[in-house]
């Protein structure tokens, strides 16, 4: 599983992007930001507060009940500031 | 049509070419976003301006076709910068063209209020303190949250 | 600023010319009224646009004093020409500029509203059936109307 | 008194602008419209139907309540179709 990080988020979380394979117990968007969170000190704080974490899967708006898989492609990054 | 690139764009060429498309095009509306000097206190001396390309394409495509969809317009463009930019530079064009001046205006503020809270793109100032990456204003979310409803209803 | 005039205008060059007048405008607005070449079933071939002029230049320059104490504008442009127009060609340009996107449609949209009900300018068209004067439009004086209120509230 | 005509209302009336002097019964835009109806058919096809006439008293929207003198300039038109 391919996990992209932008602005503050891939800051905080010291990596621009990673592939992981975590346990098969993960299977949704909740599942995954709670494992990744364990990975290091920068993760859990570039994911510490749900409430400024937004999600894409496969390039598209995902909630944390999303299902994810080994194929697939999260992205996770902060409110966005375009335009 | 939707473009994302570095480089800079010309509005007047733009709006000419979509004005131009049809002898059926009465109201051409344009939105030039640009970089300003200031943040509230703070000073800005530039923005990088960070996107996730593989999404943007298709997100800003998706919007665009959702804007055809509910207004009638005999064209549309959208075209936002990414990379370092200076105040007074353009960051975003929106261009809408329609037979009539309701459509081109409505279709282009939600082009832009849905760019301001949907697409993925990051602004990081440069101000005297240092860099500081730009927060989400509710004031957006109030802006796109209007579009929700039936657009003949607005 | 406002202009009457017979010539054709650069929409690019005036939107560069307000987005350019400081670094805190973050947001320019522009709206181009085009000739169409139809109107309803006819077919138009050209237009002659007839105005006041005594009166044109006073109450463009009124109305645009009233933008600008309704917005918080850096500035804002009126270019309206007259005399003989075929399709395609451009008939109006309200440019505005501000810090906030939302101030710069509003007051663009109170502008083009305000215009087609109050500015004295009338359109003749050529059509296959001989020479008609275009009739006011219910709908614009609806949105014009929108625009009595406190401006706050809408 | 100076009276100008535009668009339709100026070819029916079939003149573009005129000085004019009436009597001095005529004080207020409603007096004048009767009057200048008087002068001639064309005056009278041009303001027969008031709720199409614009006016204009020194370049400034007036209703027919508004008083008018003799160095006014009053502009009959309909309504606008500019934008």
């Amino acid at each position: 599983m391919k996990i992209i990080y932008f602005a503050w988020l891939r800051e905080k979380a010291g990596v621009n992007e990673e592939d992981v394979t975590p346990p098969a117990g993960v299977t949704d968007v909740a599942g995954l930001i709670e494992w990744l969170k364990e990975q290091s000190p920068g993760h859990a704080a570039a994911l510490a507060d749900p409430a400024v974490v937004r999600i894409a899967v496969n390039q598209e708006y995902a909630t944390l009940e999303d299902p994810v898989g080994p194929d697939d492609e999260v992205a996770l990054f902060p409110p966005v500031t375009g335009g | 049509m939707i473009r994302v690139q570095r480089e800079d764009f010309d509005p007047g060429a733009e709006m000419a070419r979509l004005g131009g498309a049809s002898h059926g095009v009465g109201g051409v509306c344009a939105f030039v976003g640009l970089v300003r000097d200031a943040a509230g206190e703070a000073e800005v001396r530039a923005m990088t301006l960070e996107h996730y390309p593989a999404m943007t394409e298709k997100a800003l495509a998706a919007i665009e076709a959702e804007a055809r969809q509910r207004w009638p317009l005999e064209d549309c463009l959208v075209i936002h910068r990414y990379g370092r930019l200076e105040p007074g530079e353009r960051i975003v064009l929106v261009v809408t063209a329609s037979a009539h001046r309701q459509a081109a205006f409505d279709a282009c503020q939600f082009l832009i209020d849905w760019l301001k809270t949907k697409a993925p793109f990051w602004k990081q100032e440069e101000t005297p303190e240092g860099a500081q990456w730009v927060e989400a204003r509710d004031s957006d979310d109030a802006a796109a949250a209007r579009w929700n409803g039936d657009p003949a209803a607005e």
